[in-house]
């Protein structure tokens, strides 16, 4: 189990490259993999977005992932997850989010990925704020 | 004693500053110590964090615990 | 929609980010991803395995595979998706099949990923012949 | 008139070849193309497809048409 939050951009299919090379101990157990990832669109509620600000609690934050991730571990039979959350200033197209899940069978990792992003978006400390040609507003409500 | 509080997000941008640091007495709710270092009403739907878990407003503080305010969070 | 089927190895976090790469007309619109990638364990009913042969029905499977994703398109609103699913000899811990699809939000593209491996399993003519130590044996039954 | 004919996996491996060439009588049905090329029961659950695409028993064959049989599909 691996929580990440960080400032710097990241490209989820190498992060999940590099992570799966490094990992010990699950060689032969793996039979699925499920993977989320969150990105941000340069639409919102049909104006354009030039960018997206993202504040969070830091401390609060790693400690509401790994408590998700453990939730989501005792819930479902997986045998791993990670989650990598961006903060600070986004582009659109630049991933925000990445979530993954590894399992014997596709059904606990479909499960623990849904759940790990469910339960993110209404329990990690993040705050969006969007830049459009209207000026600065907050995200009032996740979707 | 001593308790820190903490503002994120469009509650920080009203009240202009990050957060504020408070001698309370003992036994204070997180009410009163909104009440005290807001001084003005708390937004409709604010969230609170005590240590970094969720809380709320009954909940008293004790020598140096870290109260948070902040509105729902919208990551992922 | 891509789909490939092949018999050579390939590592799905490569083929993914090449795909992207590639990817023409979408920018902006992508909110979500949601991939699965089903991996061959050493382990089958108890016994170890160490190899698995696939058999599979040329054309037939391209068309069906190209059919599920429509019907996946069908029934959700998603902007694209990409299967890609080995035949011939496979190794423990080679990924046998990838899906992946793209859409504005989650919900979209969770459920139509998960509907593409479910439709894969019972209705793309793949057939599973495993190598253990009491030799060859078909896999019956999906699991 | 020609039908050909196609076995997979255990089925193929059953009846020790991939497949058949059948000189065949209009309106026959897949059944009829499994007595003839097969002469074996078919084993319990064997699918058929009919040019590609998942067919059944009384399926009535044409000039040209490609008949396949296999046990039930195990990918993904």
């Amino acid at each position: 189990m691996t929580v990440i939050v960080s400032e710097k951009a990241f490209l989820p299919w190498q992060v999940l490259a590099d992570y799966e090379r490094l990992r010990n101990g699950l060689q032969g157990q793996i039979g699925a993999a499920t993977v989320f990832v969150g990105t941000l669109r340069s639409l919102s509620q049909g104006r354009p977005v030039e960018a997206m600000t993202l504040e969070h609690y830091p401390g609060m934050t790693e400690k509401y992932l790994q408590l998700i991730c453990r939730e989501a571990g005792e819930k479902w039979q997986i045998l791993d997850s990670f989650v990598q959350h961006r903060y600070g200033r986004i582009l659109p197209d630049e991933p925000i989010v990445l979530v993954a899940v590894w399992s014997e069978h596709r059904e606990s990792a479909f499960k623990a990925c849904r759940y790990i992003i469910d339960e993110l978006k209404s329990r990690a400390p993040f705050w969006k704020q969007e830049q459009t040609d209207e000026g600065l507003r907050w995200v009032e409500k996740n979707t | 004693m001593s308790i820190k509080v903490r503002y994120f997000a469009s509650i920080r941008e009203v009240l202009g500053r990050n957060g504020d640091e408070l001698a309370a007495r003992s036994g204070m709710t997180v009410a009163k110590v909104w009440q005290i270092t807001a001084q003005i009403d708390a937004p409709v739907n604010t969230i609170v964090a005590v240590n970094e878990e969720f809380s709320d407003w009954q909940q008293s503080v004790s020598d140096g615990d870290e109260v948070a305010f902040f509105p729902p969070v919208t990551g992922g």
